[in-house]
Formats: structure tokens, C-alpha cells, sequence
């Protein structure tokens, strides 16, 4: 007690200065937050899914609130990996940010380029493979589902770069424990779990759905049981895999509950939204609660609850 | 404060503040209509016409999201601002609970604003039902400002008589207000869109309109616009999760420069939006 | 428009007086809510799931409140079917209920044993196989998750009763299609979806499960993103058979969305909890509904949304 | 209205009713504690010390249940009762804001009540922080049916003096009032229950304990008061989600007359139990 307790997150060669991360999608490329959040004060700050090209995205309403949760088809709009290296990693290696990419494509090709784009540029700390986005019409969706896709995936970029590579998992197929061995067999040294869970909402007076794409992905504390569930049952099967939770991460006894559980890491997203400072209060919560328990490190609460 | 007249619609770089705003008065205006006077100094300070605030009024799950308010006032040398709400569903209900001295968490002020078109004579704002709000904000900013010969002209409208918004508030200013009513059941029967119409069809060359409602409203008075070429900005209506830029919920489809179309956002390139920059579905 | 409307709901066989039941497991017998409820004018009462012999269920805490949701694992408590038929079912009938019972087993031939008897029994009018109760060591998860499962569970069961049946199932396996497409196979007249989602909930502090049996099913407004999504899959795989939609309805609005989405009929589930008497308001809020609407009957706003 | 003294403790069929309860006084008691009067004349009408209300103060998806909360006290005559609360989180922050003349939905009362003992002569009421609100009641309503030679002892014990409840109201009742805090800040330093166990050393034959606190208390009370042939009942704490007896979610594990084990359910065979029926794990 009373000793400041070691907030250093280690997964496998990536080492953060704290597991609390910002998901990807959900702060933008990081730098709109810098009048708001010290992004050098963050474990790790996750860009939104890049692709080869620029994406324009989903036509609106891309956007709904449900109990608790929202849905999205933002359809990953983005200006493309180019541009992303060029104007906006350099702003947030000035603003002292650890930065994961995001990696999304539609086929294995453009996952294998965009990776080796990222890798030959300066200060990327790690890629996180997108494998679950459900708003593509194609690729992403099925790539994290089967483990035989995953797998292929993941080798391939494995084989076009160096970098610490992160599988991000989706919730589905079901369980999600095959495809997580797959990637972790094909060389991934993280798995991320888990991006949004399909659902529709309908607008009854209109008589249409919420979203011009009809079907979106839930995010939001609506599916934290769910989460942690998935979190939890990853473990057991991946015992020494580093695991990165997220999911309706809104408070630091949400982070800490993925933490006891199993998890290496936590990513917020959603709650980003809600309370922009919320990633910063979450690190402090943390702390807090260390120090409060007498707890020496992060490391000490790691899947306490089995 | 005056505007600054010269900057950019679309996309200006802006000073936002997060903060716990006190409730320093919570007006009943309506059956379920309220002002909520907030003490914020930053952004009282700030706040220009047409930009917004994220109100969180509780911790909630459910409600989610925080919700956009247009700034209705702002008084910085007293430090607060306002917002004019309709008790809606749950979210306007929790805030309506909320007592004078308790917080809100705020974020703002936010977005692009209602720049005066300064080679034009006559400023038209266009309001549909709880559209009126920065339109009030604007003609308040703009009506000292006015030259010799400038005037302003306000069109208001709603379903029904009683979703009218802030009349009084705008005849108080001094400005001339004519009314439509989809019922009839105050002034011209029919859509507010028509009066714009009408006033356009005399001379549109001395006219500049500013409108804010119900995107359906907007999408006819820039047509309108732009048909007689009268300059017209619109503050858009847009679902928005976050209000500050990252999660591209709020998403505009907007005209490039090349000729292609690509999506802006509503909550920092917008609300407030040039009409001839918008591509409606 | 002044006409009332007519609010039958025909799924098959079986013809209510209108489209809103009370879910499985949320109304306890029905009985229990004669005096807040007048049961005859529900469209039906789902009684909590029966198996041969008295059930204890789980060991307490059963439950934990989440974000706009619960989990729950009771673990099927239940007084067996011989009770049931002895004692309850003749109140509900006396109380003018229109009873579908809940059939679940560990074993298919338990599954077999209790319609057995309650088809014999005077008054029933279906019973809805619960396919997917993840309480149950064994037995329900795996039947509702399966496609030949499924189907062998309903093949057995449709041997031995005459009554309607319905096949209740599970979202936790991904996508529900193929066990709705193999249970229609074998003689299921209907099917009923979402079972509750995985999950687990976790006491950062005591850091432990919330739940003395660790994970539980989760249900309430939280789900009804996933649950309508599902239903709308179904209904692509499924034209004709009728579908029953629950999870997370608490108002008329919500059981009108499933409606639109293509339900022949909806089950209130938890919100009986928060407003022991929804499920009649819901009843007057789609009568409502249709007559502002101009719609002369719940069938002529089916499938509207597609 | 005087208690039913031969009824059964472990189940009562009862009228319940579901409404929605006017809020007629609303009073901050403490820091974060309020008293909430309601205005229900037929749940006034009939509640017995120990029931509970279930209450929803808004329709809000989070907190998605309602809520149980023990009556404080009720004038029939008035038709109002009234429930004691403290600010812990969303549910009751959400309660702390509603104005007079507003409506929460209420549903009660519901469940089992204390039963007094007749053949005792002292009642022992054991009170753990926010279990005294049922107790007063209790000893509100048990106070002038007491024969010559009876007496009411209330014990009372929290973690520290500021999170005592209802003593002064107690003590107007004229009952004696013994004092435990954990932290010795007010009253004995350690635990009520160390109190209980001196009180019942001495003559444990004529005393009857009633007892509401935390499970972990009611336990070691439960405990005390068999190994000395007191008789004693307990009210419980359980998750809620109904409170009306269909979800099964507040299960209390009981022995069974042919020796086995079974769930009871807190909300209606509880939450009041006889100590001798309960098994503890
Ligand atoms: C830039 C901007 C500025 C704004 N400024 C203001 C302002 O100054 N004042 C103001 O009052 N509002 C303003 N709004 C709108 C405001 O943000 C909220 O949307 C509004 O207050 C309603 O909030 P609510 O949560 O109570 O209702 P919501 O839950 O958001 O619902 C809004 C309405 O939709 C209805 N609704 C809900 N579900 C359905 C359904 N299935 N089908 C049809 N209708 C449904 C509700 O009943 C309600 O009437 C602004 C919005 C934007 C984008
Ligand atoms: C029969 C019965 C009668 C009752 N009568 C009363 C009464 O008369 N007065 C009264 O005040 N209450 C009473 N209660 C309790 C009451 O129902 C509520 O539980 C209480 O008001 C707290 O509500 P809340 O939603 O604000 O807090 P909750 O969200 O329910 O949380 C309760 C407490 O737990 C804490 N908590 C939340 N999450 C965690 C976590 N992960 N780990 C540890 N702690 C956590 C919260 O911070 C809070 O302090 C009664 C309960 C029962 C069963
Ligand atoms: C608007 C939005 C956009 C998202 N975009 C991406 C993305 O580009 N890539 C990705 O891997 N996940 C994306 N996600 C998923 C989140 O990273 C996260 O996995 C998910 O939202 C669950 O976490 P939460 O409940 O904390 O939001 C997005 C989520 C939201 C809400
Ligand atoms: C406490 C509880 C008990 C349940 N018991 C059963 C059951 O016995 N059999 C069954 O088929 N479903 C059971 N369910 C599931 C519900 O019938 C329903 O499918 C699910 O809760 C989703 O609907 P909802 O969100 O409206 O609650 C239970 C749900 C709850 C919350
Ligand atoms: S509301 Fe999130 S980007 Fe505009
Ligand atoms: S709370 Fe539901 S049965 Fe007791």
C-alpha cells in the first residue's frame, strides 16, 4: 500500500505503459481527442480499420441507439493507409500516442498490403487485424468467424511484416475459442475480443430499419456479459495467449472486471462517445483500485476470477 | 462578441470545452417545453450561432448517447448559455428533472455556424418547429449588426399552432415574422416552405436564407434557393453519437470539388451546412 | 379506420386471440399474476419450462442486474409435470389462459416423457420445446444449437404428441437458420427465437462471478438488436413457417417492430418484471397501433419491413 | 390497525396492488439518506411491518428493475406511507430527483412480515445500517399492543456512526436503544451481534429476536439465537428482479419437513423467515 502500483501491460514483444487502449473506430485516428485527452497517457491508441484505398463508407442513417447500446454501419470510411501515414501518424507520434493500426481489407491481398504498408512506416507499436467487421459486403465478417480464414489471414501477414500482430475476433459464429487457437497457431500474439454483435433495429412509425444498411453492429454496455463471457471463455482455452477485452468497457470497475477475468489489456469504444475523457478516468480508476486493495501491478489481478 | 465574418462554413478549427455546467434556472415555457439557463464561462464565451451543445444530464446507460442542443442565448459577461428542449422521451424527461444547482455535463460549443451574408439585404430564417432556436440566436447576433436597409425576415413553421417555437422571442428583436401552420390553425395554412417560396418569387437577388428544422423542410428550401439563387445555409438534423468528430454516425453527403460525392460531418463540418455543397438522396 | 382490428394471430394449428404471449420462465405458472393479469386476454401463457421430476434449480445468486438486460440462471426450477398438470393447469384454464407448455429435458427421452404426459392432459394447447436452455449441465444447450440435434428432439417429441409444437432456439451457436430450417424438417409447426445470449457477470470488488453457477443467459431490452436480427434472418430462410419473436420487448412499439419484421407473434419476457402488467398494454398499444394506422388486422403489417 | 398475530410467517396469500404513487414529501434526512412519503391509500391500507414496495421512478432501461423497498411506516388514515433511502448509485439517484406531485410506479406491499412473539417478554430488534427502516416500523406498530412486563430492545450497529439510521426515531418511541459501530465512533466498538450474544447470556427463555441487516449479520444472529432457543426471525437481503413471485430469482435455500432442501423465494414466502427454517451455505 501506498507504493505506486506498476501499471505496465505486457503483451508478448508489446509493452504498454498501462492496458487501457482506445478501440478502433471509436476515437477517430486519435487526433481529434488531443485538445481533450492526453494521448501520451494512454496504454495504446487503436486507429480506426485502414484499407488500401480511401472508403466513403455506408450511405446514412449509419448510426442508432438501443437500450443501453448502439448499432453501426459506418462501413469503414477512411481516407485510405497512404494518408494515414502521411498527415496523420506523424501528428500522433507527436502527441506522444502508442499507436495500433487497424487493419481491415476484402481480401487477403489487401490485408497483406495495408500491413506491409504500416510496417515500413515509422512508429506503429503494433497491428491489430480486423477480421470481424460486419459491415463489409465481403471479406471481413467471415475472415474472423472460421478458423481456416483466420488462419490464412493471419500467416499471410504475418509473413509481410515484423510487427507485434493482434487477431480482432468477432462473436458471430459462436464461440469464438476455435477461431482464436487458428490465429494464434498461424502467428498472432494477441487476440482482441470482441467487435460488434449483429443486430437490426426498425423504425415502427416509418415501417423501415434504423440504418440504410438494414443490419449494423451492437456495441455499448448492452454487451459486456457477453464480452466478458467470450473473454472468459478464450482463457481457458488459450491459457497464455496476452488477450485484449472490449466490449461495453464504460468505467474502471468494467476494466477491472475484464482484467480479473483474464484479460492482458482493455479497449474502450463506445463509452468514448459518451464521456470523451472517459479512457483517462478509467487508467486513474485503475490505479485507484490497486492502490486501495494493495495490489502491487496490474499483473497481480490478471484472472482472479476463473 | 461580434461573428467573424470571414471564416469558413464548412470546416473551422474550433475551441470546445468539456465541463460540468451548473443549472442556474430551469424555465417551464410550454406545456413540455423548457429553458435550460447553464453556467459554463468557456463556453458562453464562445458560443457562436447554429453551434451546439452535448448535454449528459446523468450517468445513464440508457439513455446512451448525450444529446445535441443548439444554443438558443449566451451571455458571456454573465458566463451562462441556454438551450430551448421538448419533453420528447426519456432522455428530455431525465433533464427536465433536473434541479437549479445540479450539473450537466456539457460539451461544446460545437460545429459550424450561421455566417450573415453580408451583400445581402434581406436575411431570411427559415424555422420548423424546434428549428427555432439558433435561428433566434443568430437574429439576435445579427440584428445589431445590421446596416441601413437590412432587414430581417423570419418564417415559422409547425404541424400545429402549439409546436410553434419562440414567436415571441422574435417579434421581441424586432424582426417581421409570418407564420404557416400545416393545419391552419395559425396564420397561412400550409407548409412554411411555400411562404419562403413566395417571398423569393418578387426579387430573390437582395435575399440570404438561413433555415433550420426537419431535414424534409431543409431539403425544400435549399432547392428553393438554390433554383433563384438566393445564398442559403441549412443546420441539418443527424443522428450523433458522439457530436465531436470521430465516430462518423452524423455522416452528410456532400459534393466534391472533382465532382464526386463523399460524406461530411454533421457535428463538426456541419450542422450548419452552404446548400449548393449538399447532395440529397 | 373505426373499425377494430382483427388481432388473431394463426401460427398453423394454432389460433390466438392475438399476437402477445408471455415468455417462458417470466410469467412463473401464470397463475401467480391472476390478480394484476386477466390471463383470457393474452394471446397466450407460456409456463415456465417443465421437466419429469421436481427441479431445485441453482444454487442463489441466480441473477445480476446489466445494462438494460439481466442474467439469469435458475437452472430450471420447477415443481415437475405431474404437478403442473395436477395443480396449475386447471387454475390457468379456470382463469380462461390459453396454455402453451414449456417442454425441456436432459435427456431427448425426458423431452419425450413430459409432452407425453401433457398432451394427454386436458387443456393444453402447444407446447414450445425449450431447445436451448444454457442452464442445464447437459441436455438443452447443445439440442438448439445443433441442427441434427435439434431435429432428432423434435422428431421424437412429434411422435408422441398430436399438440402443436413449437421449437424454441438459441442464438448462441450464430446463425439460427439451419437448426429453425432442421426443426421444420422433423415437424416443428413454429418457431420461437431468442432463447437468452451467454454471459457472465463479474463483482469487481468481492472479485468474483455474480452468478453462483458463473454464466447465465441474458435477456431484456439489450438483446432486442440481436434477437429482431435474428428473426429477420429466419424469416429470409423460412417464408412460410410461423415465427415467434422474443427478447427484449417492452413495449407495443417493440412488438410491432418483431411483427414487421416478419413475427406471426411476440413473447414479453423480463418486462414482465419491471411492469407485471405490459403485456396487456402491449395487447392495446398494436390495437392502437393498427387502428391510427388504418391497418384492419396484425397480419396486414407483417413482413412490412424486409 | 393491530397486527394478525396468529398468522403463519412463511407464507400469507395477499392483495398487492400495482399504482402509480403520488410523492406528497420528499426529505433529505441525511447527507445522501432521504425519506420518501408516497401517497397510496390502499397499500397504506395495508402494509405490515416488514413488507416491501417495489418501485420504478421512471421508465428507464437502466436500471432495468425496479427496486424493493422496506416500509418506513404508514397512516392508513392518510392514505400515504413512506420508505427510507440512501443514494448508492443509478437507481437511487435517479429516485433522489423526484419533485413532489410527481408519480413513481409502485407495486406492494408484498411479501411476509415480523410476527410478534406473544409468549415473549423481551423484543430483541437486531439492526444492521439500512435494516432499521422495517424495524421501526415494527416497533412502531408492536409498542402499544405491549402488555405490563414486556419491552422493546432495540439493538442497533453499523460500520460507522454516520451510517446509523433512524435512532433518534427509535428512541422517541420510547424503546432502549444499545449502540455497536465497527469503528467505536459511536456506541461499543465491534459488532451488534457481539451485543446480542450478552444480552441473550444472560436469560435467553423470555426474549424474541426480529433482526434486518446484512445476510452475513442475520447469520450469525440466526446462529445465536438457536444454540439458545431464542426465537427469531429474519428478514433477508436477495436480488430482486420481480418481488411478486415468478422469476425465482431470489431463491432461499430452507429445510424441508422430510429432512431435504428447497428454494423459497425471499419476495413472498420472505423476506421475513423464522431463523430455524433457513440453511446457510
Ligand atoms: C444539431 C442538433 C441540434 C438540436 N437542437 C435541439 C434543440 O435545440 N432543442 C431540442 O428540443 N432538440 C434539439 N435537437 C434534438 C435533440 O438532440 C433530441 O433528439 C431531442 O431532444 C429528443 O430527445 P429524446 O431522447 O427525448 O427523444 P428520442 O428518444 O431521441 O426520440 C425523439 C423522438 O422520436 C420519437 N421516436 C422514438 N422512437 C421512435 C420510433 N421508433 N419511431 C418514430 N419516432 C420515434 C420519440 O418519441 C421522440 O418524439 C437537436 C438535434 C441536433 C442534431
Ligand atoms: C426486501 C428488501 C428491502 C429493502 N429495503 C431497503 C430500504 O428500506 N432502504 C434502502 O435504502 N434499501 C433497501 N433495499 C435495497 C434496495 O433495494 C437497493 O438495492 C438499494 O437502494 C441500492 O440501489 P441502487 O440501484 O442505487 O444501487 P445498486 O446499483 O443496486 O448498487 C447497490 C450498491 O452496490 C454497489 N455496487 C454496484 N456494483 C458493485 C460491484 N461491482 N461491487 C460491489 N458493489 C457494487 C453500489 O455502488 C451500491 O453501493 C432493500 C432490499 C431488499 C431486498
Ligand atoms: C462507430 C463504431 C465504429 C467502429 N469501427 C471499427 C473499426 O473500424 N474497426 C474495428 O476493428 N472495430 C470497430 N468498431 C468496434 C469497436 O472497436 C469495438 O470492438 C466494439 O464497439 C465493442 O466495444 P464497445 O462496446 O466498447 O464499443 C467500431 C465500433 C463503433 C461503435
Ligand atoms: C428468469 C428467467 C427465466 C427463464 N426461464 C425460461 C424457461 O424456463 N424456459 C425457456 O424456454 N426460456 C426461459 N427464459 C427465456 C425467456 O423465455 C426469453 O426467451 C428470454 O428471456 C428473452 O426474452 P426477454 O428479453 O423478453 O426476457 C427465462 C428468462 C428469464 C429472464
Ligand atoms: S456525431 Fe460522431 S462524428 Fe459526428
Ligand atoms: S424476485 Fe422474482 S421470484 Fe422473488
Amino acid at each position: 500500500m501506498g507504493l505506486t502500483p506498476d501499471m505496465q501491460a505486457a503483451l508478448g514483444r508489446l509493452t504498454l505503459r498501462n492496458p487501457i487502449m482506445v478501440a478502433a473506430g471509436t476515437f477517430g485516428y486519435g487526433v481529434e481527442y488531443r485538445d481533450l485527452v492526453d494521448l501520451s497517457e494512454l496504454g495504446a491508441v487503436v486507429t480506426r480499420s485502414l484499407t488500401l484505398t480511401p472508403r466513403m463508407g455506408n450511405p446514412p442513417p449509419r448510426v442508432a441507439e438501443t437500450p443501453a447500446g448502439m448499432l453501426n454501419a459506418i462501413g469503414l470510411q477512411n481516407d485510405g493507409v497512404d494518408a494515414f501515414i502521411i498527415e496523420t501518424l506523424p501528428r500522433l507520434r507527436e502527441a506522444g500516442a502508442t499507436v495500433i493500426a487497424s487493419v481491415a481489407g476484402e481480401t487477403l491481398e489487401e490485408y497483406v498490403q495495408v500491413a506491409a504498408k504500416l510496417s515500413r512506416a515509422e512508429g506503429v507499436a503494433a497491428l491489430e487485424l480486423n477480421l470481424s467487421c460486419p459491415n463489409q459486403a465481403r471479406g471481413g465478417m467471415e475472415f474472423g468467424v472460421q478458423p481456416e480464414l483466420t488462419a490464412q489471414v493471419v500467416a499471410a501477414v504475418r509473413q509481410a511484416t515484423d510487427l507485434p500482430l493482434i487477431a480482432k475476433l468477432s462473436p458471430n459464429g459462436g464461440e469464438i475459442a476455435p477461431a482464436a487457437q487458428a490465429a494464434v497457431a498461424a502467428g498472432a500474439e494477441a487476440i482482441c475480443l470482441i467487435n460488434t454483435l449483429l443486430g437490426v433495429a426498425v423504425d415502427a412509425h416509418r415501417r423501415q430499419f434504423r440504418l440504410a444498411s438494414k443490419v449494423g453492429g451492437l456495441s455499448g454496455p448492452a454487451v459486456k456479459p457477453i464480452a466478458q463471457y467470450h473473454l472468459w471463455r478464450v482463457r481457458q482455452s488459450l491459457p497464455d495467449t496476452p488477450l485484449i477485452g472490449v466490449g461495453g468497457v464504460s468505467s474502471a470497475e468494467d476494466a477491472i472486471e475484464f482484467i480479473l477475468l483474464g484479460a492482458h489489456a482493455v479497449q474502450i469504444g463506445t463509452a468514448n462517445y459518451v464521456q470523451p475523457t472517459i479512457a483517462l478516468e478509467i487508467v486513474q480508476g485503475l490505479r485507484d483500485y490497486l492502490t486501495t486493495h494493495g495490489f502491487p501491478s496490474v499483473d497481480a489481478i490478471r484472472g482472479l476470477v476463473q | 462578441m461580434t461573428l467573424p465574418v470571414a471564416a469558413q462554413v464548412h470546416f473551422v478549427p474550433m475551441t470546445r470545452y468539456e465541463l460540468p455546467a451548473v443549472v442556474v434556472e430551469h424555465r417551464q415555457r410550454a406545456t413540455n417545453q423548457y429553458e435550460l439557463i447553464l453556467h459554463a464561462p468557456p463556453i458562453a464565451a464562445r458560443a457562436a450561432p447554429g453551434q451546439f451543445v452535448m448535454l449528459r444530464p446523468m450517468r445513464t446507460h440508457a439513455p446512451l448517447w448525450r444529446r445535441p442542443y443548439s444554443i438558443l442565448r449566451a451571455n458571456p459577461d454573465k458566463g451562462v448559455f441556454s438551450v430551448f428542449y421538448s419533453v420528447q422521451s426519456a432522455f428530455t424527461e431525465l433533464l427536465a428533472l433536473k434541479p437549479i444547482g445540479s450539473t450537466v455535463q456539457t460539451l461544446g460549443p460545437l460545429g459550424s455556424y450561421f455566417v450573415p451574408v453580408r451583400t445581402a439585404r434581406r436575411h431570411i430564417l427559415v424555422a420548423g418547429g424546434v428549428g427555432a432556436p439558433p435561428l433566434y440566436f443568430f437574429a439576435s447576433r445579427l440584428m445589431p449588426t445590421l446596416q441601413a436597409g437590412e432587414q430581417i425576415l423570419i418564417l415559422a413553421g409547425a404541424r400545429r399552432r402549439d409546436l410553434l417555437v419562440g414567436l415571441d422571442e422574435f417579434r421581441a428583436l424586432g424582426a417581421e415574422v409570418r407564420i404557416a401552420t400545416d393545419d391552419g390553425s395559425h396564420g397561412y395554412k400550409g407548409y412554411v416552405t411555400d411562404l419562403l417560396q413566395h417571398v423569393l418569387e418578387t426579387d430573390p437577388t437582395d435575399a440570404a436564407v438561413y433555415a433550420c428544422g426537419p431535414n424534409r423542410m431543409l431539403q425544400v428550401v435549399a432547392h428553393i434557393c438554390l433554383e433563384r439563387g438566393a445564398p442559403c445555409q441549412v443546420s441539418l438534423d443527424a443522428p450523433m453519437p458522439c457530436g465531436m468528430g470521430v465516430c462518423l454516425g452524423c455522416a452528410v453527403k456532400v459534393a466534391t470539388p472533382d465532382g464526386g460525392v463523399w460524406y461530411k460531418r454533421a457535428c463538426v463540418e456541419g450542422p450548419v451546412f452552404r446548400a449548393e455543397e449538399l447532395v440529397w438522396d
